[in-house]
């Protein structure tokens, strides 16, 4: 039997950077294979390849046996590929249901686009995630008001109603929360019946465990290894991908309560939030728990002042505070890292090194900018957590998704912050670097700062926080901290039966 | 993250109501306003950056600009006007004329297309260098203004079709086209093009053909203005039309048409150019000393600019 | 009991001072109507509009049932259907400054192509009927442009020893003009002469004292005030036809008398399209440069020398 | 100290980087100038005399310096464009005129009534754009009409004066080396700005905001505060510009500056700089905008007829826009 996807030979460069250099990729029908890599090492590219969206520089891909070498998406999609983009492929603009249907809009008699139609079909595909896919996730809704769980789940929506042979999943799981996962998997599952190929695409190891048939391991742009699932171990997999990980020790809340709070917020509401308080003392991390969308994230922007709160009080150190726009909240010594990097951080066209110091400028009040000192400084904060870059005068865009969401979380580790503000702040970033980010938070909270962190992961919250507040509905149900610190105990507050 | 858009109230409804306050307060300075023979006048006047505007929409609904309308107007009336006096002026000749001279448009719009959508070149200096060319071979066709069209067709133009005044029977043709395509797939992909060019590629759309058919169209609209112009003056200009192409753009953003592409539509524009000629209207009739004219048009405008999209925020 | 009229005035373009002059010479030659028992209303459109913008203009005065239109047109032959209407409701249109084909119209203003015959002789003569000589131009494709690059073409036809080296366009624009001369300079060493229009005249001759050419070169001049001034004072060799902006109150007198029901002479009319009843063009030489500097005493600096045909010299056209 | 490092790249690399090199606007820009001057000099002996080329850097320097405003405002992108920019000139040369009035004592105060003017109605356009989110094209082309409204009034009844004699100095008599005071002007605005934007943190802002104004706000840029103030300093390098123009013409009349408003645009994108903001600088609009006036004089030294120069000036343009002004393939 001939394989679905056989790639192999892949050479891809952009200029003088080498991002695929030996790309291999063999995946069966009917199979879900996982692709791995740390970050940078060629995964997207390699997909994007497949799909017609990338020119190999050379290489060979065979689909179905078949030699394929696609002028654009369109033809790939013609021969039953599709391919979920880790950044996204929606126009913000339009409905969901012009979304999922665009290029493809079922027409009447009339040549005119069948909106009955269009709508109907778009409700049965939502309907797939039931209630996971959350309020307000209707066919009419501009994808450009949904917050980045209900875009994601409008991405694989669209892969879907192309009702593909062969699909490839960059990402696709990277802001999804337990419970929409869950669901995708069924959905990835249903397919597999179906004969439908999948290439599965993900940092995160125990998802890639519970659902792939088989492994590719990629490293610097190379195919270092393929292996099955059930013949394997996680450890020997990351062992494949990066060599040895650091481990970040977590310490049981005890001594920060003495303290006095660095941040206090009392009856914070407005938006989805309501009756909000929570208090953070200097050397703690504390977890924002729950499923996705219960106010989190807007609490985080709303204490960096990107949105303003209707009602409540923030204390930092003790002083009652106003933060009106973001000026404001750099000026007070507070940072906030997003995970939706391409519209929150990235400066596009521009330096790494712009890009990098972007914060600091504006933190340390500079007129002008001395990039003689200034470059040292930063290209240790972004070795900290080992950015792969080659000079730091080239474009940001020549950096793979994970590496640049490196550079824009050193932005603000290089200010000295005393609250940082977390929000989901490892989209895309690959275990070891993972694990740096995490051991270098736990140090910064040894000196003394404050840490708030939002994370669709719940492993992340913990194996790094101290405490957890669990919010629902925009309100914090409970907070877990020390014995009922466990999944158990998470996962049950998120569903709201604490 | 919620990006921040405008308002889901359909983008046109402000241009529709300052056009309505418009014509109230014109129909108080000139009581005869509506009258046929009046409105009829009026609508002459508005219908070529009304038709322009529309074609304009196209281009920038799918992010692109372009600034070469106003010349290819120019050059189709010339080709128009040459080739009919050159075969003699008969019924025949004018049959020839409009389509040599829509076929010189549609020509001007798929250069504009190929070097905007598959050489990728910047669009407003690239229109910017197109209309300084059609310029040049519409003056070259035609050294300076001439030539008579014959009667009947100009005679059409200003008289009637079955009844209807002429204008307006082309008018509601390019209503009805407009309402035809917002109802086809193209608008959408249009408007995928304009809202997120990436995006769109990887939906599998064909960018450049998208690109280059709303360059055809919106050269097309011009190349239709052009024969209303020829209706309108019975002879070749090679100057004629300039104020069309930065007209029309005010005309596309005041219907509420984002100039960065992605969300609007025609039926705005249509509202907009309608909204910029009954300016001048009111301006001449509220009897305003000449020197007040052109800055008291441009407050209006800006005005007109900024009331819409402060109320279009609430 | 007073006559009453109500007259319109269309201007296309506020891009110089010679139009605002020409629309206020225009008003008062209206009111000084008062004076003979007749009330003249005064309506103006004057803005940036090009030959379509100008037909809306005719039409909004058309709506407003006025007695006469006078329009500084944008294009001579556009305007043609607009004033076949506007005879139809029976009121009168009078072109001026610009020639227009409409038989339903009448021109009153000077003679472009003469208006260049008349500086072009001036030039040749001044160059004794031989040298090399260069011109500049205004918007290629203009009809008051191309007729007078056809006056100066037919005067020079005639001097075989005048060698035209270039014809540059410059758009009407004082800083372009100034900028043309400078490459014409560069690029021909030896001009004895340049025939230039209008304010492009004030660049054209910076550009020339800046090269230190004055005293070799022959160029014609402009009537602003302040060319007349450095003209005088840097003893420039030039001359200038004077294209008056008096000609919209000299076609304003002309219309009254017309409105009266005085009816035109016969044979009064000429001119490109037969339609055309000329004015005199005064000239301005190194000779009564002195006595057109007089005139100008306090007036601003961009003010033109200028002249109108009076309602009494208006009469002679009339039977 | 980098000499270490310089000597070792091997001379394929440096092969390699001519060919990168030459596909810089900078680079482009000067060759299509040197080639322009080549030209003229084959076709009309005496176009790339010093003396000609000299008068010619002073016209590129009003160009260039009006564009300097322009590349302000579109480098701080969100489609920044200051169409306002020849009304403004013109706006600046007539207030100029008014306060100098041939006057050398008033220079001073000619420089700074025509800027401060301008600098305020370009801050209108800034508020517009920023507050009343008005998009930059239509503010400013609406801006445009309404400065050219405003002078048709002002200038009533009101003597539009004369240049200054130093004013005309500067800028027609050779100062320094036989080159004019404005050319050492120009030299010494290229100086600041191309210190403001590589070495200061408003330069840098301006960056930021033109790639990304949100994530500049969320840096803690002052966003709107940067992109008016940007909009406020092209009016005020336009009402500048004025002052110069008037130097150049000797008096001022109301539509001096229209004809610079596009070939500001022109000189900038010819020079590199994206018009979708946050990317390019000060130096390709130099090198685009002495190449555009080289073009223009070119074309005006050819005996050809107007469609021949305008047929080859579209060319030309769209033949620069070929060689770099191209926007990123969406297929890599
Ligand atoms: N104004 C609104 N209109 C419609 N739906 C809304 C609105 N505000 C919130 N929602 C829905 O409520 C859910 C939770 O939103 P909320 O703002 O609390 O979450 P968040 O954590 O701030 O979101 P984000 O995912 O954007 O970070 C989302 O599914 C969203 O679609
Ligand atoms: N458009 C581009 N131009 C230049 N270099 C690029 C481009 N896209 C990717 N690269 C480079 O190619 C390499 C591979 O990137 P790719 O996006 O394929 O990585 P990835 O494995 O998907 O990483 P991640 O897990 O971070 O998404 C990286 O070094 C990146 O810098
Ligand atoms: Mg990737
Ligand atoms: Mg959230």
């Amino acid at each position: 039997m001939t394989s679905a996807i056989e790639a192999f030979d892949v050479v891809k460069k952009f200029g003088s950077v080498q991002a695929v250099s030996n790309g291999r990729l063999t995946v069966g029908q009917g199979e879900i294979h996982a692709l791995l890599g740390a970050n940078g090492c060629g995964k997207s590219t390699l997909s994007k390849i497949i799909a017609g969206t990338h020119a190999a520089t050379s290489g060979t891909v065979l689909i179905d046996g078949k030699p394929a070498a696609f002028a654009n998406p369109r033809e790939a999609e013609e021969a039953g590929i599709a391919l979920f983009y880790q950044e996204l492929s929606l126009i913000p603009q339009m409905t969901v249901e012009a979304n999922v249907f665009l290029g493809r809009e079922p027409k009447n008699a009339a040549g005119f686009v069948d909106r009955e139609k269009m709508r109907a079909d778009t409700e049965a595909l939502i309907r797939l995630f039931g209630d996971a896919a959350g309020n307000g996730l209707v066919p009419d809704a501009r994808v450009g008001d949904l917050p980045p769980s209900q875009r994601q789940i409008v991405e694989i929506l669209k892969v879907y109603a192309k009702a593909p042979k062969i699909v490839i999943m960059d990402e696709a799981t990277a802001t999804l929360d337990g419970r929409q996962v869950a669901v995708f998997f069924d959905i990835l599952r249903k397919m597999r019946d179906g004969d439908v190929s999948t290439v599965f695409i993900s940092h995160r190891l125990d998802e890639v465990f519970a659902i792939c048939d088989r492994i590719t391991v990629m490293r610097n742009g190379e195919t270092v290894a393929e292996v099955v699932t059930a013949e394997t171990t996680q450890e020997e997999v990351v062992r494949l991908m990066i060599g040895d990980v650091r481990r970040a020790e977590r310490r049981s809340a005890q001594a920060q309560s003495a303290a006095e709070p660095i941040l206090a917020i009392d009856r914070i509401g407005g938006g989805r939030l309501s009756d909000v308080s929570l208090s953070l003392a200097p050397g703690e991390i504390l977890g924002l728990g729950g499923l996705q969308g219960q106010g989190q994230s807007e609490l985080l922007r709303g204490l960096f002042g990107i949105k303003e709160f209707r009602e409540g009080q923030i204390r930092l150190e003790g002083q009652a505070t106003r933060i009106r726009r973001p000026s404001q909240a750099v000026a007070k010594g507070l940072a906030y890292i997003s995970g939706d990097r391409g519209t929150d951080a990235a400066l596009p066209g521009r330096s790494i090194f712009e890009n990098l110091a972007a914060a600091v400028l504006v933190s340390e009040r500079r007129m002008i900018v001395r990039a003689g000192t200034l470059a040292p400084r930063l290209a240790d904060v972004a070795a900290l957590l080992k950015t792969k870059y080659a000079r730091l005068s080239d474009a940001i865009g020549t950096l793979s998704g994970g590496n640049q969401q490196k550079v824009f979380i050193a932005r603000w580790l290089a200010t000295n912050p005393k609250v940082l503000l977390l929000d989901d702040p490892t989209k895309g970033i690959d275990l070891g670097a993972k694990a740096d980010l995490f051991a270098l938070i736990r140090e910064l909270a040894d000196k003394g700062i404050g840490i708030l962190l939002y994370s669709s992961e719940d492993s992340e919250l913990l194996d790094n926080c101290d405490r957890v507040a669990v919010f629902n509905g925009g309100s914090v149900v409970t907070e877990l901290s020390g014995a009922t610190l466990d999944t158990f105990h998470l996962t049950r507050a998120a569903f709201g039966d604490a | 993250m919620r990006l921040a858009l405008p308002s889901e109230r359909p983008t046109w409804l402000l241009a529709l109501l300052t056009f309505l306050m418009l014509v109230a307060v014109n129909r108080l300075l000139q009581p005869g306003f509506f009258d046929v023979p009046v409105m009829q006048s009026n609508l002459t006047t508005f219908l070529p950056l009304v038709l322009v505007a529309i074609g304009q929409t196209y281009v920038v609904l799918g992010g692109d600009i372009d600034l070469s309308v106003g010349s290819i107007a120019a050059l189709v009336n010339v080709v128009t006007v040459s080739t009919m006096a050159g075969m003699g002026g008969d019924a025949l000749s004018i049959v020839f004329g409009v389509a040599a001279g829509m076929a010189c448009a549609v020509a001007c719009g798929l250069v504009n297309g190929l070097l905007i959508g598959y050489l990728r070149l910047q669009p407003m200096v690239t229109t910017f260098g197109t209309a300084i060319i059609f310029s040049a071979i519409a003056l070259w066709i035609l050294p300076q203004a001439g030539l008579q069209v014959p009667e009947p067709y100009w005679g059409t133009y200003i008289g009637t079709i079955l009844g209807l005044p002429t204008v307006l029977v082309v008018l509601l043709l390019a209503v009805a086209f407009v309402l035809f395509l917002a109802r086809r797939p193209f608008q959408g992909w249009l408007t995928a093009v304009g809202g997120n060019r990436t995006g769109a590629f990887q939906s599998g759309l064909g960018i450049e053909r998208i690109r280059v058919a709303a360059f055809a169209l919106s050269a097309a609209f011009a190349g239709i203005a052009a024969l209303c112009l020829t209706g309108e003056t019975a002879t070749g200009d090679p100057l004629i039309g300039q104020s069309l192409g930065m007209g029309s753009i005010s005309a596309v953003v005041l219907g509420g048409t984002l100039l960065s592409g992605g969300i609007g539509g025609a039926v705005g524009s249509i509202f907009g150019a309608l909204l910029l000629g009954m300016i001048g209207n009111v301006i001449f009739f509220a009897g305003l000393p000449y020197e007040y004219q052109t800055l008291v048009q441009g407050l209006i405008v800006l005005a007109a600019l900024a009331g819409g999209i402060v109320v279009a925020r609430r | 009991d007073a006559e009453t009229f109500k007259i319109g005035l269309s201007n296309g373009w506020v891009g110089s001072e010679w139009r605002t002059q020409m629309i206020e010479e225009a008003e008062t030659a209206a009111k000084a109507w008062a004076e003979k028992g007749v009330d003249i209303e005064v309506v103006v459109q004057s803005a940036n509009v090009d030959a379509q913008g100008q037909i809306g203009q005719i039409r909004n005065f058309i709506n407003q049932g006025v007695d006469a239109i006078i329009v500084n047109p944008n294009s001579p032959t556009a305007f043609s259907p607009i004033f076949a209407q506007a005879k139809a409701r029976g009121i009168l249109v009078i072109a001026t400054d610009a020639e227009v084909s409409s038989k339903d119209a009448i021109y009153v203003g000077i003679d472009q192509k003469g208006w260049a015959v008349q500086s072009a002789k001036w030039l040749a003569e001044t160059l004794g009927g031989k040298g090399n000589v260069v011109t500049i131009n205004g918007v290629a494709g203009h009809p008051a442009n191309e007729m007078r690059v056809a006056g100066y073409r037919e005067v020079f036809a005639e001097f075989p020893d005048i060698k035209v080296l270039n014809e540059a366009n410059a758009n009407w624009d004082q800083a372009q003009g100034q900028q043309a001369m400078q490459n014409l300079i560069a690029t021909y060493p030896d001009i004895q002469g340049v025939w230039v229009q209008d304010g492009m005249a004030a660049g054209a001759w910076r550009a020339i004292m800046a090269a230190g050419k004055k005293d070799e070169i022959a160029a014609t001049g402009e009537i602003r005030k302040d060319f007349l001034t450095v003209w005088n004072d840097e003893k420039l060799n030039s001359g200038a036809s004077i294209n008056p902006p008096g000609v919209m109150a000299s076609a304003l007198n002309v219309a009254v008398l017309k409105l009266q029901g005085k009816e035109f002479k016969d044979g009064i009319f000429g001119g490109v399209y037969g339609n055309a009843i000329y004015i005199p063009i005064p000239f301005v030489s190194n000779e009564n440069l002195g006595e057109r500097l007089d005139e100008t005493e306090g007036k601003p600096g961009y003010w033109s020398v200028t002249a109108t045909v009076s309602p009494k010299e208006a009469a002679a056209y009339f039977q | 100290m980098a000499n270490a490092t310089a000597n070792s790249t091997s001379s394929q690399s440096i092969a390699a980087r001519l060919l990168d090199g030459l596909r810089e606007p900078l680079a482009l820009a000067i060759m299509a100038i040197v080639v322009m001057l080549a030209v003229g000099e084959l076709l009309s002996p005496g176009f790339a005399r010093g003396d000609q080329i000299m008068r010619l850097l002073t016209v590129a320097a009003l160009l260039g310096i009006a564009a300097a405003g322009q590349n302000l405002v579109i480098l701080a992108g969100g489609e920044g464009i200051d169409l306002s920019i020849g009304a403004m000139i013109s706006f600046g040369a007539v207030i100029a005129g008014n306060v100098m009035n041939g006057n050398d004592a008033a220079i001073a105060q000619a420089i700074f009534a025509a800027t401060s003017v301008t600098f305020l109605i370009g801050l209108v356009n800034g508020i517009g754009v920023t507050v009343v989110r008005i998009p930059p094209l239509v503010m400013t082309l609406g801006m445009m009409t309404v400065i050219q409204g405003g002078l048709v009034v002002f200038s009533q009844g009101i003597p539009s004066g004369n240049a200054a004699p130093s004013l005309m100095q500067f800028i027609n008599q050779p100062a320094l080396f036989g080159l004019p005071g404005i050319l050492f002007a120009w030299a010494a605005l290229t100086v600041v700005m191309i210190f403001v934007l590589r070495r200061t943190a408003f330069g840098f802002a301006i960056y930021a905001i033109g790639a990304n104004p949100r994530a500049a706000r969320l840096v803690g840029l002052p966003v709107g505060v940067i992109r008016t103030l940007v909009f406020a300093l092209s009016g005020a390098l336009g009402g500048l510009t004025g002052v110069l123009v008037i130097g150049y013409t000797g008096n001022s009349f109301i539509s001096v500056g229209d004809q610079y408003m596009l070939p500001t645009i022109i000189a900038v994108v010819i020079g590199g700089t994206s018009l979708a903001g946050g990317t390019g600088g000060y130096i390709g609009t130099v090198a685009g905008a002495i190449a555009l006036v080289l073009l223009q004089s070119l074309l005006i030294t050819l005996h050809l007829e107007s469609w021949g120069r305008q047929l080859i000036f579209g060319g030309t343009l769209l033949l620069l826009l070929t060689l770099y002004g191209r926007q990123r393939a969406l297929r890599a």
